[in-house]
């Protein structure tokens, strides 16, 4: 556990979040933030297809299934509690239950290259799961918001949004580049591998410092979002995670694995998600779900919410 | 030299393709565009987390002017970040414009 | 809609924060930033050695703009590479600038 | 506080030194850029492979605007995806600007 | 010919024509796409130099005698051609000389990944054709020009414009960098070879992405072209290229350096020649050079180009 | 000698120059700039740091001692023989102190490709004397300008300054990612090196051209520092240097690291102390300090003024 936190990731973004605090001029240029993204993406996909090809059948259909669950349930139980007991709008709710059933892919690589550290083996197909697990969350919020408003404003058909969604840069990036590494195989992924896997966790200790500049300066927004969201954004992951890990090993997935579906399931989305929000649902306030997501889930996740899902798997599994 | 408008419209990134769209169709015949950051009591737009703004400007006749003005207050200023203003300029080839 | 002012600021990157923390100090509402590059008969802003501009504009009240303008004066024109100039717009909702 | 111009031009990114070499000789204090994109009718100007467009904006008296301006119709405007326009604005310290 | 459609650097340009059909939000940062096209410039002036340094004087002359004919003859018969059969305007037939007698880095960039995927050598010394063939022909393009226009509006001297073509950002770059690679040698090669050579093919994927949400972009230009064009934009690459891979193995080179020679023939500039068109051609169309040259040429060489230059190559040599 | 001017880092330098005296439109997109200074910050800091965890106290605190000493008593006289030599006023004077007492990371970085060129070995904890020697002087020459000056106009108290100059972006990195490589030692260093050391002189090579642009156009500045300013930017360096490589001799530092040393007492800070000089020193002039220190100063100690230090350690340590 001391070993993760000393790691030069989460140290980047504890050292983003103090020049933050700091006031700190540092400021990364918005291309570099929209580069590193399109990197992280690529990289992710282009060698989730590559590992794919390697994989079976078999070896993928289930853990898909309990993936593709997963971010169908946490959306309708997340809208249900913030609307029941958060006493939020109807957009607010289904801002956040798109939030939290969609996924983060930074939280995931924070979490490979934690498992990588520790040397405890990951499916290679993982990529895939958060693929999947990207857009059906943010649909479900959004139709979820349009049941249950009377005065939908927002005429766009679920359709329309979905075709967006589809072709959102995330997903794009991340599906396109799946069927890429898959169709390139082996001779393709050695080609590409010097960029995309050997500097990989270097240019994810840039972007954790990126985070942490912003995650820093959304600090200060946490008393809007209350007690409530405080206690959500850090009690749910881990009943996420727990969940997930459990239906990894249903699945049949090792416990690595089983450990990422989990963290998958525990993280919150801020690409996709937002994104989509703030068209779809414009009503629905970003102070609620950029700074749950960001200043809660994200940091909580990346400094002690991967080492303690780490432990419950290991609780789990043995 | 003519008398035109120069309208502009400051608001979220996200939604620069739409606004476009809409103000092409209201009878704008181009408009130029800039990345912008911005800040009120409502918004921090001023980096790529919560998202940036955009700045599009359009000159054109006051009548096109005032209804591209309507559509915004319509369809996007209640519900989303975003002011819009114009003033008068003298633009050259008014043929170019409306 | 109604009248109002739109004050342009152009000067060096470095003074952004302070010069924001200034005018809404001084009442106004909300600004919008860009960068921008520059040069004059004393200054040669346009690469990131020698530093480069920003420009801020702000809506707001013929009042407060006077306000902002003087306060620039006294704190900054003389001093820095850096130009004022505004000019009346017409807005709509006018509550949300001043 | 005196009354100047603001001279706007929009314009082709490769033509920028020419266009910032001939608005100094013509009498110009200073300028400053932004980098735009931009649509219209005949122009897509909004991709590094088409190119974008820059926003040159100049502060000046009347007469020197003006000259500007027949300079950039006679030199530009038939031949270029170029647009310019102006309005008057309020500076302060004149001497700066012309 | 399958295994080169397979490579990431094809599917990442075909992904980037799907996404901007899909009128997916993707995009690149204009700095990203600024810092690529500076990157691929000086990682294949500095590795040519450096080859460049290890070859010798007799192997290169006659490849280079043969390459500046090629962007001499190929302009000028394009010139003719699209007078006489295309009836286009003076300056639409001179701009798109300059650009097909000129050559595109990029195409030829995955023309080397191409050979190098199928273990064919190819003389280290070409980038240094690639350096003298991107600039005559825009010179005798614009001569043209002026040569059979009345109404010659532009009077900046050719001299000048020789002179802003060559301190023009990517003949610049290539040049300087074969300099500094020839004068560095194998000691400053090595120094360097980390960022400019290892991940090359990434940075070329990621170059071919953007390259083809452009490109899609602009399919739904292909009628404003008209038929003529596309025939032609397909057509005579096949042509060049042939020609150029027959001067090449005149010239003595082995069968790699002539189809990358025949390459390079076939390739249209898209860096060089837009920009200098633009000053200096103003009354020509972007329409015609760019549709052209981005949506026909490059595409088609890409994708299917560069296996069909080497089977005439094969046919040729064998 | 001859070897260190034919380096790629140094000819990519001359060609940024060759490229501004030519007027070439090259230009680097400003997000690249900032992107390339938080990487080398970011490398220098993280493997600095790393090192650092493997050196003894004992070792680092007399080359630290000497270290801050110099960077203390350089602005003193130099803001002496500004004012009483040199005529400045009294905010000029200050600003060239600081600008000469700071130090500059790109000397530094190219002052270790050298070494490493010449397979000299450089006590691996010189980053460290990078950070400390940073900001000390840029505080020395603003509290100069407060003393001296009756009319002070800018009335932020130095602890603010301090405050921000500690917070600002080249020393937050710098300093940030010395801890963080120290902290996450050699199992982290491994993570990022990758990204933050293989690649380093390519980088590196990209940021001197990108500087030698700027050089460059800045020549033409130079008749506006008179023959007096550069006189003193090419001597006061071989001073500086000479009593860095002596003091770093004293402190029990290899020749290598002495050397380090005394570049770093050589080179003139281009990043911290600007930005902080048009802050706290606005009626300082920027032709002055930019012009010596960018134009003079900084192509000296690249091109001629590293191969120099290195004869004159070897003269004081054989
Ligand atoms: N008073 C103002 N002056 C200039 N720009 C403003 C002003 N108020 C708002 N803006 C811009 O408009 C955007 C949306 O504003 P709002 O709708 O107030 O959140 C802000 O992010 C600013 O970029
Ligand atoms: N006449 C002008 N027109 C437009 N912008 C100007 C003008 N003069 C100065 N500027 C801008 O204001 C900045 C500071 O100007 P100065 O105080 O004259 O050095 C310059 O870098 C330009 O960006
Ligand atoms: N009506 C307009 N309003 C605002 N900007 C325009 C307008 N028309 C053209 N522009 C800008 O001027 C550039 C050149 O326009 P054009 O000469 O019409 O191709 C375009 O790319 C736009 O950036
Ligand atoms: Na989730
Ligand atoms: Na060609
Ligand atoms: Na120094």
């Amino acid at each position: 556990m001391l070993a993760s936190l000393l790691s030069p990731m989460v140290l980047a973004f504890l050292l983003g979040i103090a020049a933050a605090r700091l006031k700190s001029d540092l400021k990364f240029p918005e291309g570099l933030y929209t580069s590193l993204t399109i990197y992280l993406l690529v990289a992710i996909g282009m060698k989730g297809g590559y590992k794919l090809s390697l994989a079976t059948f078999d070896e993928v259909i289930y853990p898909a299934i309990g993936a593709v669950s997963l971010c169908c349930i946490i959306p309708l139980w997340t809208y249900g509690l913030m609307r029941k007991v958060g006493k939020f709008s109807v957009a607010d709710a289904a801002a956040l239950a798109a939030h939290y059933g969609s996924v983060s892919a930074v939280t995931f690589s924070a979490a490979l290259a934690f498992h990588e550290n520790l040397k405890i083996e990951v499916e290679g197909f993982m990529p895939s799961m958060l693929a999947m697990m990207e857009i059906p969350a943010i649909l479900i919020g959004i139709t979820l918001a349009r049941i249950n408003s009377d005065s939908v404003v927002e005429q766009t058909p679920v359709k329309e949004v979905a075709r967006e969604l589809l072709a959102g840069k995330s997903s794009l990036l991340l599906m396109g580049f799946l069927v890429i590494g898959f169709l390139a195989g082996k001779g393709g992924w050695e080609q590409v591998s010097p960029l995309f896997d050997v500097p990989f966790k270097g240019i994810l200790t840039l972007f954790l410092l990126e985070a942490g500049l912003v995650a820093g300066r959304k600090l200060s927004d946490l008393k809007k979002g209350g007690v409530f969201l405080l206690a959500f954004g850090i009690i749910f992951p881990i009943i996420h995670a727990t969940i997930g890990i459990s239906l990894g090993q249903l699945a049949g997935l090792g416990m690595g694995g089983a450990t990422v579906l989990g963290i998958l399931a525990a993280s919150a989305s801020y690409i996709a998600a937002p994104a989509a929000c703030r068209v779809a649902l414009p009503g629905a306030n970003p102070s609620y779900y950029l700074t749950s997501a960001l200043a809660i889930t994200f940091p909580f996740n990346i400094i002690v919410g991967i080492p303690i899902y780490h432990q419950i798997a290991e609780m789990i599994y043995h | 030299m003519t008398q035109a408008y120069l309208l502009t419209i400051i608001g979220e990134e996200v939604l620069e393709n739409v606004i476009e769209k809409d103000i092409m169709a209201l009878g704008a015949k181009g408009f130029t565009v800039s990345k912008v950051t911005g800040r009120s009591q409502s918004s921090v737009r001023d980096n790529p987390w919560d998202g940036e703004n955009i700045r599009i400007e359009i000159i054109t006749s006051e009548e096109i002017c005032l209804k591209i003005v309507q559509h915004l207050k319509d369809k996007y200023l209640e519900r989303y970040p975003m002011i819009t203003f114009f003033h008068p300029v003298t633009v050259l080839r008014m043929q170019h414009f409306y």
